[in-house]
């Protein structure tokens, strides 16, 4: 396809600049990209590659998923010339922990806040504040946009 | 005067929603501001996982009433290009055309509730009466005045035929000359221009670098309009300017909404003239195939994401939104700094605020059921709160009025 | 005595007021509601209201001076009668005529807007006291424009009296041509004095919930409710006293309709200034007041010397 | 130009022209003859499939046999209007009527059998 060519030029940027991105990169479609990185610690260079230098400047939402063994995160990044890309990344589920990217991008906080009482994702580097969007009663402990989460938890059971 | 705190919410006439704001004030001057969003969380992202795709478009339709064709189309568009349907071009004319009609009722609500909150009820009357011509046409093509219902998986339910056509246009020539009323008093009315200029300023640099989207972020300068950049239905097929304006304030965020509802119209007519006879809608199968797709959709508050997971199933793995009033809540502090506290309201307002959008997600009912409390209840419950987060003890006040038989 | 105490409390005072104040609200709101193209209450609809808050319990705020905060809407009824007995309505005289009863009630009219403030502020309400403080800074904006625009009729009249005032201009009817900037400059004070918009800071609902009263209700809200209507009808009574005194000494019945259609033609003024603006911050209100109607009320003052010079 | 009361003409005007509201429950609301309020239900058309209730977003219909025929039984609190299940029905059996005024202080009234032969 011929009208692919920026997102074919993002990729061929990426895949030269990390290895580990070989194959990773999909195009879904004209202004739809896809990248998968699935170790964490190589998650914050790419996306610095990307805000930084592809002008993927703004984060449109996060995507938690609770897939199997790991939380994965989907990190909606758009850029101003109209192309979506998703980055997805992985934590275990043993020890959810990811980095905040506020300090590159702090319109982020309320979707990281969101990971914070949606899935229990410990967000290291989200400053104190009011929780969202869960009320203040909400039990401890009790995540619902985990897949073994059922309303019936609620009252204890 | 001493820093008082004051708050805006959750229940205050200023809000239409609930949602709780708190401003810091040194006399009028605003010295703080914060906020504790999630009044309305309802749920919705884990009850759309326990139903089927065609439930979910009803559901995710009611996750705003004002843009409900928003999100609705985003959804739909999803699962389509998950399960590779292309739909014909009739039902993305249809689409566009319902979107649009949402955008110019939303722009004339916005504009009448701007003029509640800065005191101006007559432009609230004005604009919501002229605002009925459009929701009426919308009745009658839909079936509905808010929720339309016009999507479902490979197109739109209800054909517009040539008399709704006719229907379109001769409504879109009375609001064209509506709205060109409304442009000249939004900006020649002197006490309207006092109250919107200089108020709620935030730069470019920070529309950018907190996300915010739609008219809200073109009125600081930034061109991003997704019916532009990344075009669904039927918007690559027509012509039509993104507005900016470059104030930054209030009054720009005004204007803006007013001159996009002049593109609206002239979008209106070109899709009236520009439909294509044929098939309005295509099969579906009930179960999509597994596969993931991100949609987005300019609603008329800005930009609205879904992103959508299949697993082969008729119900959806994942079903993920952002509605434009969240990415756009991060810069009302920013946009509050300096300002007056008669200015809240107004600059609260000028995001184009859709709390219920906003929140979304989580079980209503705890105790497996409907939980009906009783007053006492409540009232406990009020006491418990204020106890463990305020440090206040209203017990034994409520022991003196419940002693007066209150 | 009996004549004095009918008067007092029958006609023209309390009872009259109180059917006049509501009526008149009525007319408010219907010009109110044509103006914007909707249909309006029906005519018993502030009547109805005053009834539904008299029959509703009133709830006073634990932390409020409860004595003060009692007697705050009471004080602001009885100031706003009161200044009514010394306007003159549709005679040359006023029911209790003495000189400089101008200033008396100028000044009784004040009263109503202290006790806005102090009722606010008693009540110890976040929102009250913004309100309590708002009304205050509002009264040194708009009650000087107030009374250098009746002092400019007075001044050409030569008289501190309202009913010396209003036999001189009956005789001469066309001075008032002069003072046409004094009225218009009476009507923006009294819209200000009334808090209607565009002057309606002190009890911005979208801001301040409820300003002043936030916390008043039941029978303390309508007695304030209902001393803001009577408010509406003395203001209106004193500016066609003082700018339009024409058809006065008639016959009663005659000279009676003539002020309704006054006191009418003032409601319907009041009711535009207040559909055609929006409301404005208090530091705009403020600097309008003085920047523009403070000079003009001048202007205004100085015309008339001139006059009273040349002529 | 810029000038304050700049909507004093058009206010004016308005001052005698018919106004825009109406007095609603005294003179009545239309709807256009499409609008999804009310179900009607054909019990001689209906063929059992229930796939209407499988589709109904809200729970709100619920397909019984009695006898040889079939009845409706929709909870009006429930239904969210969005006609899907007349959508959904293969043979015709339901139709959206434009009755909307369907409120009722009884929550128990609001669970209603249609059988329209």
């Amino acid at each position: 396809m011929s009208d692919t060519n920026r997102e074919q030029n993002i990729q061929s940027s990426l895949e030269s600049k990390f290895s580990f991105l070989k194959d990773k990169t999909k195009i879904r479609r004209a202004r739809r990209m896809f990248v998968d990185v699935e170790k964490l610690s190589d998650f914050r260079p790419v996306f610095d590659h990307l805000f930084n230098e592809l002008d993927f400047t703004r984060i449109c939402m996060i995507t938690g998923l609770d897939e199997g063994e790991n939380y994965s995160f989907i990190y909606h990044l758009a850029s101003f010339n109209g192309i979506e890309l998703d980055l997805k990344t992985y934590t275990p589920k043993s020890s959810p922990n990811i980095k905040s990217v506020m300090n590159t991008f702090p319109g982020a906080e309320l979707y990281e806040r969101e990971l914070v009482d949606m899935f229990g994702i410990n967000v290291e580097g989200l400053p104190e504040g009011p929780r969202y969007p869960l009320p203040d009663d909400w039990p401890q402990g009790q995540y619902p946009m985990r897949k073994d989460w059922k309303k019936e938890m609620l009252d204890g059971k | 005067m001493a820093t008082v705190r004051v708050p805006i919410g959750p229940q205050h006439p200023a809000l239409k929603e609930p949602e709780g704001f708190v401003v810091w004030l040194d006399g009028e001057r605003i010295k703080d501001f914060g906020m504790r969003l999630g009044y309305n969380h309802r749920g919705i992202e884990k009850a759309a996982e326990m139903r089927t795709y065609i439930q979910n478009i009803y559901l995710l339709e009611r996750v705003c009433g004002i843009c409900s064709m928003a999100h609705s189309t985003a959804f739909v568009q999803a699962v389509e290009e998950i399960g590779g349907v292309e739909i014909p071009r009739r039902a993305k004319y249809i689409r566009s055309i319902i979107g649009e009609l949402e955008r110019v009722h939303s722009h004339l609500l916005w504009l009448g509730v701007a003029g509640h909150e800065i005191g101006f009820d007559t432009l609230l009357m004005y604009s919501w009466r002229d605002r009925e011509v459009v929701m009426d046409l919308l009745a009658k093509i839909s079936g509905n005045r808010v929720h339309y219902g016009m999507n479902t998986f490979g197109g739109v339910r209800r054909d517009i035929t040539k008399d709704l056509c006719e229907d379109i246009l001769k409504a879109v020539d009375i609001l064209e000359e509506r709205t060109k009323y409304y442009i000249k008093i939004a900006t020649e009315e002197t006490t309207i221009r006092k109250r919107l200029t200089g108020v709620g300023y935030i730069s470019k640099e920070d529309v950018i670098k907190l996300g915010t989207v739609g008219p809200t972020g073109r009125a600081s300068g930034v061109a991003m309009d997704i019916r532009k950049d990344d075009p669904y239905a039927a918007y690559d097929e027509v012509e039509f300017n993104v507005i900016t304006a470059t104030s930054c304030d209030v009054y720009g965020r005004a204007v803006v909404r007013l001159l996009e509802l002049m593109e609206t119209y002239k979008l209106l007519r070109q899709f009236v003239k520009n439909m294509p006879d044929g098939e309005f809608v295509v099969r579906f199968p009930r179960k999509v195939q597994a596969g993931e797709a991100t949609s987005r959709y300019e609603a008329p508050r800005g930009e609205d994401v879904h992103y959508v997971k299949a697993n082969g199933t008729d119900m959806p793995e994942r079903v993920r939104l952002r509605a434009p009033t969240m990415a756009n809540l991060m810069s009302v502090r920013k946009m509050l700094e300096n300002n007056n506290l008669a200015d809240v309201p107004i600059a609260i307002a000028a995001i184009d605020p859709c709390f219920s959008c906003t929140d979304r997600s989580i079980t209503v009912t705890g105790n497996s059921g409907s939980n009906i409390l009783t007053w006492e209840q409540i009232r406990q419950q009020g006491i418990n709160w204020y106890k463990n987060e305020m440090g206040i003890d209203f017990t034994e006040l409520n022991k003196k009025y419940q002693n007066r038989g209150l | 005595m009996v004549m004095a105490l009918f008067n007092i409390l029958i006609f023209p005072g309390f009872l009259f007021l109180c059917i006049m104040g509501l009526s008149l609200e009525y007319v408010d709101r219907i010009i109110y509601a044509r103006l914007q193209n909707r249909k309006g209450p029906p005519f018993f609809q502030p009547f109805a209201d005053f009834i539904k808050l008299v029959a509703k319990e009133e709830i006073i705020p634990d932390c409020a001076d409860a004595k003060l905060f009692r007697f705050m809407p009471i004080l602001a009824m009885t100031a706003a009668v009161t200044a009514f007995f010394y306007i003159p309505l549709w005679n040359y005289s006023s029911l209790y005529p003495f000189a400089g009863d101008i200033i008396v009630v100028l000044y009784i009219l004040t009263i109503p807007t202290i006790t806005f403030f102090l009722g606010g502020w008693s009540s110890t309400s976040l929102f009250s006291m913004i309100g309590a403080v708002r009304t205050l800074t509002q009264l040194f904006s708009y009650e000087v424009l107030l009374f250098l625009a009746v002092l400019a009729p007075a001044l050409l009249a030569d008289t501190w009296s309202l009913s010396e005032m209003t036999v001189y201009y009956s005789g001469k009817p066309y001075m008032m041509l002069f003072n046409l900037i004094a009225f218009f400059i009476a009507i923006v004070a009294l819209l200000g004095k009334l808090e209607k918009v565009p002057f309606d800071i002190s009890e911005a609902e979208t801001e301040i919930v409820g300003g002043t009263f936030t916390e008043y209700s039941g029978r303390l809200l309508a007695l304030f409710r209902l001393a803001i209507d009577i408010e509406m009808v003395v203001g209106a009574s004193l500016i066609a006293a003082v700018f339009l005194p024409f058809g006065l000494g008639i016959s009663p019945v005659w000279g009676f309709m003539l002020y309704i259609v006054k006191v009418l033609f003032i409601a319907l003024l009041l009711s535009e200034g207040r559909t055609i603006f929006a409301r404005l911050r208090i530091d705009q209100m403020v600097s309008v007041c003085w920047k523009y109607f403070a000079p003009l009320a001048f202007l205004q003052i100085l015309i008339i010397l001139i006059v009273k010079g040349v002529l | 130009m810029i000038r304050p009361g700049k909507m004093f003409k058009e206010v004016l005007s308005h001052l005698f022209k018919k106004p825009a509201t109406i007095n609603y429950p005294a003179e009545a609301a239309n709807m256009p003859d499409k609008f999804r309020a009310k179900l009607k239900f054909y019990a001689d058309k209906c063929i059992g499939c229930k796939l209407c209730m499988k589709d109904c977003p809200a729970n709100a219909i619920f397909i019984e046999k009695v006898g040889d025929t079939f009845e409706a039984v929709v909870y009006l609190d429930r239904c969210i209007y969005c006609a899907q299940c007349v959508d959904t029905c293969p043979k015709k059996a339901l139709e959206a009527t434009p009755k909307f005024e369907l409120a009722q202080i009884d929550r128990k009234k609001l669970r209603v059998k249609i059988n329209e032969k």
